[in-house]
């Protein structure tokens, strides 16, 4: 039951992890906030709040609101850039932490340029390319909504760094699997999915949205079921690993991403209603598989069966 | 224990607890009183928060409603945290269901404290609604150094929090209801507005509804008293990973209400724009 | 509160409806069913299970699982076919009642052919098109997927019918508004939306999908704030009228339907927890605008202010 | 009050109510027993069930868990209807939670009752797990009229539901558990392989999980036995229109357990594809 007896290791895109469990982008601050709560070498590694090139304030409040078995949320570009990231964000972490620097942008050459800037950095085991993101020249759609803009994006971030390279794409498509190819195809190492689903929410007293963005992201339990469809589509399309997110929050939620296609998975939402969540995902894989005689974690990805 | 102090230094580290229950007391009014047991509790400073959720850990893990709420610890002793709350929604509503003996997941203490009072000014602390809870660890500390004036606000007397408790203390304590069915007819800013007539220059301390804060933030500043407020923006995380709980600032851009508050200066608080 | 003094009445697509409250395809049966529960005279319609040309069974089970705020399903095409529906089912209903009828096929001349057998029946007020079924052709995307595939099918089944024609989108798209757009040009009369949210739910325990389909549609209230923004976006790319659809639950998720712009909406999953649902939401609207000074039901629509 | 009949007219129109709980009593081994008082109940056939949402209109609105569950009704008797269940997921612990006084929304009855026993043949009746509550409707009716044999299986004596209630009635009581703590050690079909044994075709009713069903069907069929069962599929609605319950018949097609079932001729199930 206690798990000790399993091989949890799994490389994803090149990067070795101690265990499948990762945190979200966004979900997981710059990691030192989770310190008092969960010892981080007991997770796979972290994935940074998403980065641009200089210091943005986000969206004014309202910018968060709870919807059915989920969160709603529109925080925008709120971070502390690329520089304060690597000069203090980083150093302040514990050794041996795997992390995963998240990029952002407006523009491709935003995205390129704080790719650059990470590359190099000691501490820094991975790039996400964040393709969520409105993309102004194509009128408010996002980059990982055009498979064309996608592909510029991959293709340009690639060239700018030899870091492992994952790509998070947006689940509002209607084809993840194209979107997966088109990543492929332009050298992305790797994919993360899905980011938050598109989503609105009123107030009937105001008549007005919860947010005062308008549109926000959906994200908890609540998508767990279309993101795990959307991992099990891109992992039949495509070779390179995936990273599975939405809505986990249990061991059980994890190991069915894994059987689903995924290589590894984060931990998002579940990380504030509980913030030793990723650490209990983690020792629960290991029992799970542990109770089902897998010896490795590694064995799970991928093995699910048809009816 | 520790004494109010908004040193991020000082604070202690929070902890996240599967609480158990040791009393959930229905006071009449929509007001509960909940008692939690918290092994580890670090001790918390008045004006600190945890966060709770309502059968995270019961029997049944339940996925709706999702996020936390966030609630002030209204007294402490050891590992007892004790809790006042009222039933305004879906969350809270679960809360009030719990019995003695299930688990409440609990994390805290969270935020910033009152800053210590002035030990040479009189305190006035302005409690509306459910801020009420917010100032009665503040209220206690500061009566053993200092002269203490507590002015509490509610709809109605039933609806009216801690009423008891406060009245318990060595403070002076003047009440307001909307409906005259307690103390001054009218609203609890009216109290404090014919208090500051008096002058001296009291420091205040407040916490209810947003009009309410701003009223008292108003009121102190024109009468050149320095005033803390503790705001009760919506929170997902309640420890600064979710940058949910931002708050306009006057000085430009937000602060952090769950990291860097709840209390504020009043003066630092862009009041226009806060939700 | 009783609502009495405000007039519910709205005209969807040329239909004229008592009030806003409809009931959606799959979840009402063919009407009957909730007679024990529910005078059908208490709300605006309902909308009878998709019909195919002849009769259809369905997937063999499991056919449905819970989810988060949710439920999953997979019952494919069963139905009773159209000559049953209107031999057998429509007489059984009570007079007064709105019928509006659903069509579905697995290509688009048997979508055209069966709206035309139910173009001329007395009972049937207007046609409901289910574009969510796969399209074989096109290898098994659905219909309302593809902006060229649902342009043809919305010009065949308009040329089989003068009855009103509203077109139910998928949501599985990367823009509604372009999917609204095509219905539009080629004279729909109305939209309804959305459909199930493609889905996919595994048991970790047997390591297979929860459902023998493997995929599902999610529906319920977990997909409200999807809807509620799909519904928005499309009311603002159109002209015609919207029927909104998906987890409305009360009165208000129906209102927030109407504020995005729905001029109707249906209700779905929540008949099954509640048969009297609809009639209480329909009750709850006009309280919702005696309480709120508004007069007319249909004052509502559209009225969301922005912050 | 309506005799055992699957005849779909005679059937009563089944109603929605927010009933009031007036008991529900944990009785060990994860079973629980509740009262509901349900006004206008129209009486039920042995076998109908009722479908339950604990929480639907209690205090707090919850979205999740989010469908009714089926439950047979245990016995009824004027407006009061009685549901014996085990805590197996989200939804029974759920309800496991509700205090008298609160409310649970109930629909029913619903469904097609077991067809009226052959007055001139004994019945054995034969249940496993939560099917044991399915039973005793039928078995008490039965046994005014003829011979009634009750099998009853369980895990262990202390997970067996409702062993009390069926010693009370005029039947022979059979009990087999797994683990051997009381009566039979083993499986409850091996009992009834036994009775069938002895010869003269009784009539086999038997709900309980599927391989139990599956087998007693396969026994009745040597020996040239009847046998109804009560089949426990997943269901939404619980009155014909989800089209979620299906059932596959050995026919061909499937037929829909909430409205065609719960009961049904052995012989019409395809037990391969049955999930
Ligand atoms: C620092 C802080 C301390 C607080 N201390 C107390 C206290 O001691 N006693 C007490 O009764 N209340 C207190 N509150 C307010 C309390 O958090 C809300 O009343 C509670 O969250 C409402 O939840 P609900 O489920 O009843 O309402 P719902 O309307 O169902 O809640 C929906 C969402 O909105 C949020 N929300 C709604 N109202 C508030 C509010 N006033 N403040 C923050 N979030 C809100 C909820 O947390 C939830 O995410 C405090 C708030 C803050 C920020
Ligand atoms: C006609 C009928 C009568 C029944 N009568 C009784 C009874 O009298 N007493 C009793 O204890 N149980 C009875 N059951 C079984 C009972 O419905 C399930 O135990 C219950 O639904 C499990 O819910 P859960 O939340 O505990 O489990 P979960 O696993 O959380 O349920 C998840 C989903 O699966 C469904 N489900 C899980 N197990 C079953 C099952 N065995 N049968 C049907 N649906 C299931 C649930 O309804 C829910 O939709 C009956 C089932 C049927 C179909
Ligand atoms: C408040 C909030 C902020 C987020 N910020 C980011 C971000 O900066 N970059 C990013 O790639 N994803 C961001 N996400 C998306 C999450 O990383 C994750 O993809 C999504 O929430 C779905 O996972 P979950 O359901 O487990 O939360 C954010 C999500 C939330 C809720
Ligand atoms: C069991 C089930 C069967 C359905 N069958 C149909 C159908 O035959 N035709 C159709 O257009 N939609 C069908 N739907 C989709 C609903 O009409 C509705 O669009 C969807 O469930 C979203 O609304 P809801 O969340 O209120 O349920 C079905 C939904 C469910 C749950
Ligand atoms: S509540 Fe999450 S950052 Fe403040
Ligand atoms: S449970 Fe819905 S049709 Fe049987």
């Amino acid at each position: 039951m206690s798990g000790a007896t399993v091989d949890s290791r799994v490389t994803l895109a090149g990067i070795e992890l101690r265990n499948p469990v990762l945190t979200a982008s966004g979900t997981f601050g710059y990691g030192t906030e989770f310190a008092p709560f969960l010892d981080l070498r007991r997770i796979g590694g972290f994935v940074a709040k998403s980065l641009t090139l200089k210091p943005r304030t986000g969206n004014p409040p309202p910018r968060i609101a709870e919807a059915p078995s989920a969160m709603l949320n529109a925080i925008s570009l709120e971070n502390v850039g690329v520089e304060a990231f690597v000069g203090e964000k980083l150093p302040a972490l514990p050794d041996d932490v795997v992390v995963i620097a998240s990029v952002f942008g407006t523009e491709i050459m935003e995205y390129a340029e704080v790719c650059k800037q990470l590359t190099g950095v000691p501490r820094v085991a991975g790039l996400e390319v964040n393709a969520s993101c409105p993309h102004v020249k194509s009128g408010g759609i996002e980059f990982g909504q055009d498979p064309r803009v996608l592909a510029d994006l991959v293709r340009s971030v690639r060239r700018a760094t030899d870091l492992p390279l994952l790509v998070k794409l947006s689940p509002n498509v209607t084809s993840i699997a194209e979107m997966a190819r088109v990543c492929e195809g332009e050298g992305a190492d790797g994919l993360s999915l899905i980011n938050a689903v598109q989503a609105l929410e009123v107030d009937v007293e105001t008549r007005r949205p919860v947010l005062q963005n308008g549109l926000g992201g959906l994200s908890g339990p609540a998508i767990r079921p279309i993101a795990l469809r959307m991992v099990w589509q891109a992992a039949r399309a495509v070779d390179i690993p995936i990273c599975g997110i939405g809505g986990i929050s249990d061991a059980a939620d994890a190991v069915k991403f894994l059987l689903c296609g995924a290589t590894a998975i984060q931990v998002g939402t579940a990380n504030y209603l509980n913030p030793m969540a990723a650490g209990e995902i983690a020792d629960g894989i290991a029992s799970y598989c542990e109770d089902h005689g897998v010896g490795r974690v590694a064995d799970l990805v991928g093995a699910l069966e048809s009816f | 224990m520790s004494q109010p102090s908004a040193d991020t230094d000082a604070r202690s580290l929070p902890v996240r607890v599967d609480a158990e229950v040791l009393e959930n007391r229905d006071e009449g009014g929509g007001n509960h009183h909940l008692c939690l047991r918290v092994p580890d509790w670090p001790g918390s400073a008045p004006g600190q928060f945890v966060m709770l959720s309502a059968g995270a850990r019961s029997a049944v893990e339940r996925t709706d409603p999702l996020l936390p709420r966030p609630m002030a610890v209204y007294r402490q002793s050891g590992s007892v945290v004790e809790v006042l709350y009222k039933v305004t929604g879906r969350g809270t509503a679960l809360l009030a269901q719990v019995r003695p003996g299930q688990r409440v997941r609990t994390v805290g203490p969270l935020g910033c404290a009152f800053l210590r009072p002035d030990a040479a000014k009189p305190a006035i602390l302005v409690g509306g609604g459910t801020g009420i809870a917010s100032l009665h660890e503040l209220a206690a500390q500061c009566a053993e150094a200092i002269e203490v004036t507590v002015l509490l606000g509610a709809r109605t007397a039933e609806e009216l929090m801690a009423r008891d408790d406060f009245a318990a203390l060595p403070v002076e304590l003047r009440i307001a209801t909307d409906d005259g069915s307690e103390g001054h007819p009218g609203v609890v800013t009216e109290l404090l507005e014919e208090m500051l007539a008096e002058g001296g220059a009291p420091g205040v301390y407040a916490c209810g509804p947003t009009p309410m804060m701003r009223r008292c933030a108003e009121l102190a500043r024109a009468a050149g008293a320095r005033c803390q407020v503790s705001l009760e923006n919506h929170m997902a995380c309640g420890f600064g990973v979710c940058l949910g709980c931002a708050a306009p600032l006057a000085e430009g851009g937000f602060a952090l209400v769950c990291t860097e508050g709840p209390v504020f200066d009043a003066a630092r608080v862009a009041w226009e724009t806060l939700p």
